[in-house]
């Protein structure tokens, strides 16, 4: 534990932010895509707990948002995997690439 | 605390009633009474509205508790410990939702009752009263926590909206679209909401500003947690999903969302920018500056050259949510009052726009501006509707729309905003030029085959009548702004 | 209820009327009547005017009622007229009368138009009665906009790109103007917006410094200021009659009177101080646009160029901030709006029947039909300054006016502006000549008919007024100078 | 003496009725109606002259009446323009003059004009000029000289282009007007500068030799010359322009489109000497404060009189003859004015300009009416179709020849005792000019009686019926303008109209008079002996000063100059290129907005590729550069 620094921890979470940042942008699968944005909301989550765990150990609020924020984030993943499915019965695929028809 | 305490979340719990009767209903209603959904629901809200419309005070009064009602009416009010916050412009703000919502429900018809979403329509009105109360909720959060609970209730919902008709592969894209654009943003949000409670140690409004001290990871958190309301914005350049998902959803569903949503997000961000982040107000104001400019700037100049209708209105509305920003960044009383004022107009405004713009694409399934040539001279009414809500739009007296702007720029210039008002101004002269685009082809221009004559169901017309009714009056009628600059002082 | 509201209520109750109207006997009854009544209206208002007046009542604005409308930004519908909007709103009420009559086989939409052209009165008389700021800028634009429609519908030729223009312009006029009048209403620091209680609250001069333009180039649009003014030819020339009548009639007085009642009035320090860089800017108007009048075919054309530099001769007027001048420059707009409406009048009646404008087609046509040959000359004759009627006393107020001023370069310039009326002979007699005289250019014109009688009510009224005013000019111009007086007492401080 | 507003005011209500209801009317009536008027406002002016010179003496100076006077409109609290009637000695003169002229031109017209489409509108504006011509005279004030001033200049223009469907008429009433008003716009200049530095408009106090309301002006200059001069020579500019002084003469001799009557009563008796008028009403002005002025006005005088006179002498239209000789003689009178003193026998030349303004006002006429006789009996204009005349136009032949002898200057008639003294006065102030008026006189007895054998001697030519003389309403003015040209000389001029308005007693130069009858009947010798019997000898002339009678045909190529400037510079050197740079760069700018808009809207529309990850880039690149932005600058 002492050894383990709090800035040890948000370089982990912002790694796996930029990491979630950079699949949803490269990625040419939606289900990638959604995994990468849940890899941003996980990062999210490590934050809050940490601020708690190691700023703030008095209180509880940031371990409250974490548990709400999966929750949420499982709300939002299965919205988007109904959405995804929607997709697939219509054009038969999930490429990203095929999500251009509406533009200019 | 006692029980007596919930009469003050009125609002929230009448939704909620709303919301579980006609869930009931859904379910358990017989084929044939659920033909009476729509007018069920509409009552419903309606009647959730009266609730909303009715002072707190007078709530109150009823219950014999008149100190807390003095208190309320002075100013804010928290309740849960601070978590919910009770403010009478708050309940101005979720009545004009309401009526918006209504009338969003008032012109579903022609699309639900069409064959592929029929035997689904309940579930219209239930998912758009859910998001409804995610707005409620992010009005009046008093912590962070119930803020994202309500945002992510206002946006989750949203996307099965978006994608409602799910036998259009163009709804499922911009339902895709919307749910991963919202999620990311979301998550850049919630990124900064984290390093913000990791800074202060509170994710309470009212704490928060005594620990705000300008570093620059505050800053970038405060960045980060604007992105995602200014997504819901759709201010530039945070905007690009708005004019896809708008023109792939259902026209209802693009209604609802160029006007509620927006209209919640914008007095969302203005009260917490105002409460919660002003200490960084010299941050703020500079970041909106030049997002109100490149706002205006860039969907202006998208919005000249679109054919489609949805898609120019989805340009138009980026547009407007710059000049809304106008009162926000002003951060005054005026600019709260006229904020508001703004939304009810602008929300009058483009439901009447979208009102006519669904019955035409339902009757006709014509939605290019080209379609509506020569439309004057075989739907005179639904004509004149669509001029005065663009007229409005453009700000032109004596519709209420010139009001509005007229306020928003004196809340602007009134701190001193000369440059940026100057901008807008010019570009409220190039948005003049796309809206009569439309009144031209409309009026001016001659078409052999123009969309034949219809008549409108009641519904559809007793909305485009209230919208009517609201650009032509709200201007007239100062008695509106006043009460909401009334309630606007000290927010 | 002040009876100065009734000239804004009475176009009201005329599209209510209009709305219930069913045939077109119908409309054009209401459309009749209600203009009677503002004609009516606006004559009563100049007896009583002047009675008041003669009954020693010395206040700056007469009439004037307030009631408040918004609060918080002090917004009052407040009315009064001084002289010179009693003036304006007559002049209003005249074309307001003989537009109807000139637009009353309108072919097509009659209903319509008429609403639209009630709205634009509306938004006309409204902004003369007007002393609070912000209903005089709403006014200004309900009658801007209505213009768009009335174009892009019942004009003829580019008038779709001709309205768009005129609407873009107008309303981009209307954007600097907009910010004049918040920075007026925020850095006065008197936090109102009534015209008089601004009045009398100072403005810092470098306020001023930059306020002034703007308001002045915002009305000055309007009013066809160099380089302001392309949407004036193109807009006069696709408007249908009664339009290019109103529009040229009254709309860009509102231009006129919108620089002295709020950038001068309010502003007098920069007005002195930066009064030269728009002394140019309107003297070019004045010369420049008579030339390009010389060599337009179109007669709207030659007529919208003639309003450039007759409208550029009522700011430079304005713009010598003395009593003489400035009176000229209202008599100019009353002048102007008569004669221009009169000219757009007749050239609409000739445009009706030869289905041209164009003065290489036409010609003999007094022969054909004397009556519009001889208001035409007539009118020619005033927008040329001839003695007698109402451009002469207008012209030579604004000259001598403008001579008077001390300064070696005003009067230079007044100099350059006189010879406008060389060229105006020109412009102006070689149409007359053209078109009038001469052999009938086409066989076909040899069977058209002479005014109708609505043709002929609405043209003997404008010229009964353009006399009245060149025969006895003293009671006008005595009205207008004792209303001249504040703003003349405001530029001297 | 109010009844005097009768004199100008019956003609305006003659004009008003006639113009409005002449339509319902016969031709005969509505000609009946304005004849009578002007014959009631003639009596009325005969009064006023009775009245006026039989009472008016004070002290053996005519005093000033002004027995109207009302305010019009106003400028400043002492500057205003005022309306009213001013009576002096020359005023009155010239209600005599007008009144009796058209007088006499309403009679003549009503057989002249006879048959006319637009008779009634014909006798409108006859009356409408009377109304403006007599408003003139009578201005109390130079703004009201100049109100009627336009007046004028307007009846005139359209009556030039009375036969509106003759494309040369309307050219010429085009060109009237608008040489006329570039003069006017010198004349307001002048009324400007004039009224600015001394705070008045009337004449009474400008003309009252009070140097101290010239004070202001004192000792400012421009390129040289005093403002008052500045302002003075702008004035006389306007009158120029109506009296058709070079070279702003070129629109008298088109002005011969118009009928003939109009031509006798306007364009030779009374509206072309308006400008002598105005400088004789600021004479003492003109004496007082810009005596370089006046030398400026005999010089253009002189100039303008030779230069009628050469041109006139090789004419070959009847009526271009006798236009260039009014030109040519009212050079006469503009240099008698400016040669002339104020006081006492100084005022010879003021004195007798305003003798040959009266007389030539007679005689002009007269030659007018009688050319529009001929021209009634052979229906043409040119010379060459005229000839032996003298057997079928004989109350025209004779009453022709007596004004044809005034105008050459041979005793006793009237113009010989009038020119005679500008000659004199000439002589005095300068031998030069004295010469070169004497020269002008005797051409100018040459080309009228070039004139005169050419239309009644000569050879007679074929006419397809043979010309009658006119009929009474025609001879009747004719007579009795010959016998007033007969008689006028022996008028006391100088008890009536002098620069002092003190009496003036006339003794005849006798040597100047013998040297000018001598020229004349030398001159008139010439003319007999080239043009009495069809001859070769103008032809040989002709022929040898080929390059000078070219160019004198061609009026010294004038009208070129002025249709290059008017067509070369103003019309394409000018009005184009404004009309283009309108076109193309200011509307071009303002377009030039709209694409710019359209094309920026178009290049920046990949921007919204429709890509899922592409808008998420943005929005994330967006938070990162503002955070950068907000925190680092």
């Amino acid at each position: 534990m002492e050894g383990l620094h709090l800035e040890y921890y948000l370089v982990v979470s912002a790694i796996m932010f930029f990491a979630g940042v950079y699949g949803f942008i490269t990625r040419r699968n939606l289900l990638a895509v959604l995994i990468s944005i849940e890899l941003i909301l996980n990062s999210v989550d490590i934050n809050f707990a940490l601020f708690n765990r190691f700023l703030f150990p008095g209180q509880l609020e940031g371990f409250f948002f974490t548990l709400f924020a999966i929750g949420v984030s499982a709300c939002e993943a299965a919205v988007a995997i109904a959405i995804i499915i929607n997709i697939y019965r219509n054009i038969r695929n999930i490429q990203v690439k095929n999500l251009q028809q509406l533009k200019d | 605390m006692d029980y007596s305490n919930f009469i003050y979340l009125k609002e929230e719990l009448s939704l909620i009633a709303v919301i579980v009767i006609l869930l009931l209903y859904d379910i358990f209603g017989s084929k044939k009474s659920l033909n009476y959904f729509q007018p069920v629901a509409c009552l419903l809200v309606g009647v959730h509205l009266l609730l909303t419309c009715c002072p707190a005070r007078a709530a109150l009064a009823i219950f014999g508790d008149t100190p807390v009602a003095d208190q309320v009416n002075a100013g804010v009010y928290p309740l849960l410990s601070g978590m919910y916050n009770l403010y009478p412009l708050g309940s101005i703000v979720k009545s004009i939702l309401a009526i918006g919502t209504l009338i969003v429900f008032l012109q579903a018809r022609n699309w639900l009752e069409g064959e592929r979403t029929i035997i689904r329509r309940g579930e219209f009105y239930l998912i758009t009263l859910f998001t409804l109360l995610g707005m409620y909720f992010m009005i009046a959060a008093g912590n962070f926590l119930l803020f994202y609970l309500g945002l992510e209730l206002a946006s989750i919902p949203m996307a099965t909206l978006v994608a409602f008709d799910k036998f259009r592969d163009r709804s499922a894209e911009a339902g895709a679209k919307y749910i991963l654009t919202a999620i990311f943003a979301s998550g850049l949000s919630l990124y900064g909401i984290s390093l913000i409670y990791g800074t202060t140690g509170t994710l309470y409004f009212t704490d928060i500003p005594a620990a705000l001290t300008g570093s620059a990871l505050q800053v970038m958190a405060f960045v980060f947690f604007f992105t995602g309301l200014a997504f819901k914005l759709s201010l530039v350049p945070f905007h690009q999903w708005t004019p896809d998902v708008y023109e792939g959803a259902p026209t209802s569903v693009t209604a609802y969302l160029s006007v509620i949503s927006k209209g919640a997000a914008a007095f969302v961000l203005m009260v917490i920018l105002g409460k919660v982040f002003g200490p960084l107000v010299e941050q703020w104001q500079a970041i909106l500056f030049w997002v109100i400019i490149a706002t205006i700037t860039v969907a202006n100049l998208f919005a000249l050259r679109q054919q489609n209708m949805k898609r120019f209105f989805a340009y138009s509305s980026i547009s407007q949510a710059g000049y809304i920003m106008l009162g926000v960044i002003s951060g005054s009383t005026l600019g709260m009052a006229s904020l508001v004022y703004y939304v009810l107009v602008y929300m009058f405004s483009n439901l009447a726009a979208f009102g006519v713009i669904s019955i035409i694409e339902h009757r006709s399934g014509k939605e290019t501006i080209d379609d509506y040539n020569g439309l004057y001279s075989t739907n005179p009414r639904l004509s004149v509707v669509m001029m005065i809500a663009l007229f409005s739009l453009a700000g032109i007296p004596p519709f209420a729309g010139f009001f509005s702007k007229f306020f928003v720029f004196a809340a602007a210039v009134e701190e001193g905003y000369y440059w940026l008002v100057f901008i807008a101004l010019l570009n409220t002269v190039i948005s003049l030029y796309y809206y009569l685009r439309v009144v031209k082809s409309m009026f001016i221009n001659k078409n052999e085959s123009a969309i034949a004559g219809f008549r409108s169901d009641g519904y559809t017309r007793l909305g485009l009548v209230a919208c009517s009714a609201g650009i032509l009056l709200l201007g007239l009628l100062s008695v509106v702004y006043g009460e909401i600059h009334h309630y606007s002082l000290g927010w | 209820m002040n009876f100065l509201s009734l000239f804004v209520l009475v176009p009201v109750l005329m599209m209510g009327g209009l709305f219930l109207a069913k045939t077109l006997k119908q409309i054009r009854v209401v459309a009749a009547t209600g203009a009677s009544l503002l004609l009516a209206l606006a004559v009563g208002l100049v007896f009583a005017y002047l009675g008041e007046r003669a009954a020693g009542n010395t206040a700056e604005m007469l009439f004037t009622a307030k009631s408040l409308w918004y609060a918080p930004l002090h917004i009052y519908y407040s009315v009064g007229v001084d002289g010179i909007s009693v003036a304006m709103l007559l002049l209003s009420a005249i074309i307001v009368f003989t537009g109807v009559f000139a637009s009353w086989s309108m072919g097509f939409l009659e209903k319509e138009f008429f609403l639209w052209f009630c709205l634009l009165s509306t938004g006309v008389f409204g902004f003369f009665i007007s002393i609070d700021l912000f209903t005089m800028f709403m006014y200004y634009e309900i009658a801007l906009i209505p213009m768009y429609l009335l174009i892009g519908v019942w004009g003829s030729g580019r008038k779709e790109y001709a309205a768009m223009k005129l609407t873009l312009m107008l309303m981009a006029g209307s954007a600097l103007l907009l910010l004049g009048i918040l920075g007026i209403y925020f850095l006065s620091g008197e936090s109102s917006m009534n015209l008089l209680e601004l009045a009398r609250a100072y403005i810092p001069a470098e306020t001023q410094y930059w306020l002034f333009p703007l308001v002045f180039v915002g009305f000055g649009v309007l009013g066809a200021l160099f380089p302001f003014h392309t949407w004036s030819p193109d807009g006069h020339a696709s408007a249908p009659t009664a339009v290019s009548m109103l529009h040229a009639g009254v709309l860009m007085k509102l231009g006129g009177y919108g620089c002295f009642r709020v950038a001068i009035f309010l502003m007098p320090e920069a007005a002195n101080e930066l009064a030269w860089i728009f002394i140019i800017l309107t003297g070019i108007s004045v010369v420049y646009g008579a030339y390009s009048a010389i060599v337009q075919t179109d007669l709207k054309y030659i007529n919208a160029y003639s309003s450039v530099s007759h409208c550029g001769l009522v700011l430079f007027a304005i713009l010598m901030l003395n009593q003489t001048a400035m009176n000229g420059a209202i008599l100019q707009m009353l002048s102007h709006g008569l004669m221009t409406a009169l000219f757009f009048a007749l050239i609409g009646m000739i445009y009706g029947r030869t289905h041209t404008r164009d003065i290489r087609e036409l010609g003999g046509l007094m022969k054909v039909m004397p009556f519009l040959g001889v208001c035409y000359v007539i009118a020619g004759l005033a927008s040329l300054g001839l003695p007698g009627l109402s451009g002469f006393v207008a012209e030579m107020k604004i000259f001598v006016g403008s001579f008077m001023h001390a300064d070696t370069f005003h009067r230079v310039f007044t100099l350059v502006a006189c010879t406008s009326i060389v060229i105006t002979a020109v412009y102006i007699l070689r149409v007359v000549g053209k078109i009038l005289y001469g052999t009938v250019a086409d066989e076909h014109h040899l069977t058209l008919s002479d005014a109708n009688w609505y043709e002929r009510t609405s043209t003997i009224v404008l010229i009964l007024a353009i006399a009245g005013i060149g025969l006895a000019p003293l009671w006008l111009s005595d009205m207008i100078d004792g209303s001249l007086l504040p703003i003349i007492q405001n530029v001297k401080l | 003496m109010e009844y005097t507003l009768l004199i100008v005011l019956l003609p305006l209500l003659s004009f008003l009725f006639l113009g409005l209801a002449g339509k319902g009317l016969k031709p005969r009536v509505a000609g009946y109606i304005g004849t009578i008027v002007l014959a009631i406002a003639a009596g009325l002016s005969y009064i006023t002259a009775w009245h006026y010179f039989t009472t008016a003496k004070v002290d053996g100076v005519f005093e000033k009446w002004t027995p109207l006077n009302f305010r019009w409109l106003n400028f400043t609290e002492h500057l205003h323009i005022d309306l009213g009637i001013l009576l002096d000695p020359i005023a009155v003169m010239m209600l005599v003059v007008i009144t009796t002229v058209s007088l006499m031109v309403h009679l003549y017209s009503l057989g002249y004009m006879h048959g006319e489409r637009g008779f009634q509108r014909y006798y409108a504006f006859l009356s409408l000029f009377s109304f403006s011509m007599l408003g003139l005279v009578v201005a109390t004030n130079i703004f009201q000289m100049y109100i009627f001033w336009e007046l004028v200049g307007v009846s005139s223009y359209l009556l030039i282009g009375f036969y509106y469907t003759k494309p040369e008429a309307v050219a010429a009433s085009k060109k009237a007007f608008i040489v006329t008003r570039f003069a006017d716009l010198g004349f307001l200049i002048g009324i400007l500068l004039l009224s600015f530095y001394t705070g008045t408009f009337s004449f009474e106090r400008l003309t009252s030799g009070d140097t101290s309301l010239f004070a202001g002006a004192e000792g400012l200059s421009f390129m040289g010359c005093s403002v008052m001069s500045w302002a003075l020579a702008l004035i006389f500019m306007g009158g120029a322009g109506k009296s058709a002084m070079f070279p702003l003469h070129v629109w008298l001799p088109d002005a011969m489109e118009g009928p003939t009557p109009v031509s006798a009563l306007i364009h030779a008796a009374t509206m072309v000497v308006a400008g002598v008028y105005l400088v004789a009403r600021l004479f003492p002005v003109y004496y007082l404060e810009a005596p370089d002025v006046l030398v400026l006005i005999a010089i253009v005088g002189a100039v303008t009189s030779l230069y009628a006179a050469i041109v006139a002498c090789v004419q070959t239209d009847i009526k271009r003859v006798l236009a260039f000789s009014t030109i040519s003689q009212i050079g006469f009178m503009m240099v008698g004015l400016g040669v002339s003193g104020l006081e006492g026998h100084e005022g010879l030349g003021y004195m007798a300009s305003m003798f040959h303004l009266f007389t030539h006002a007679m005689f002009k006429a007269l030659l007018f009416l009688g050319a529009g006789a001929i021209i009634h009996a052979v229906h043409s204009n040119e010379m060459t179709r005229m000839g032996g005349l003298w057997k079928h136009l004989p109350i025209t032949h004779l009453t022709f020849l007596v004004a044809c002898l005034a105008i050459a200057g041979i005793p006793p008639f009237s113009g010989f005792f009038s020119k005679d003294e500008i000659l004199a006065a000439t002589f005095h102030f300068n031998p030069v000019l004295g010469a070169v008026m004497s020269f002008t006189a005797g051409l100018t007895a040459f080309y009228m009686f070039r004139l005169y054998y050419r239309i009644f001697w000569n050879k007679a030519t074929h006419h397809d019926h043979a010309p009658h003389e006119a009929p009474g309403s025609m001879t009747v003015p004719l007579i009795f303008l010959a016998a007033v040209t007969l008689v006028a000389g022996f008028i006391p001029f100088g008890k009536f109209v002098t620069s002092d308005s003190a009496d003036y007693i006339i003794h005849l130069d006798w040597v100047v008079a013998t040297i000018s009858v001598a020229i004349a009947v030398i001159a008139i010798g010439l003319a007999t002996l080239f043009y009495r019997k069809e001859s070769s000898i103008p032809d040989r002339l002709a022929t040898t000063f080929r390059g000078l009678h070219a160019a004198a045909s061609q009026r010294f190529y004038l009208d070129e100059v002025y249709l290059f400037i008017t067509k070369k510079i103003i019309f394409n050197g000018i009005s184009r290129p404004v009309a283009w740079f309108d076109h193309h760069v200011v509307d071009g700018t303002m377009n030039g907005f709209a694409t710019l808009s359209q094309r920026l809207s178009g290049s920046i529309r990949g921007f919204q590729s429709g890509q899922l990850q592409q808008y998420v880039m943005v929005i994330l690149l967006g938070a990162l550069l503002i955070t950068v932005l907000v925190v680092f600058i």
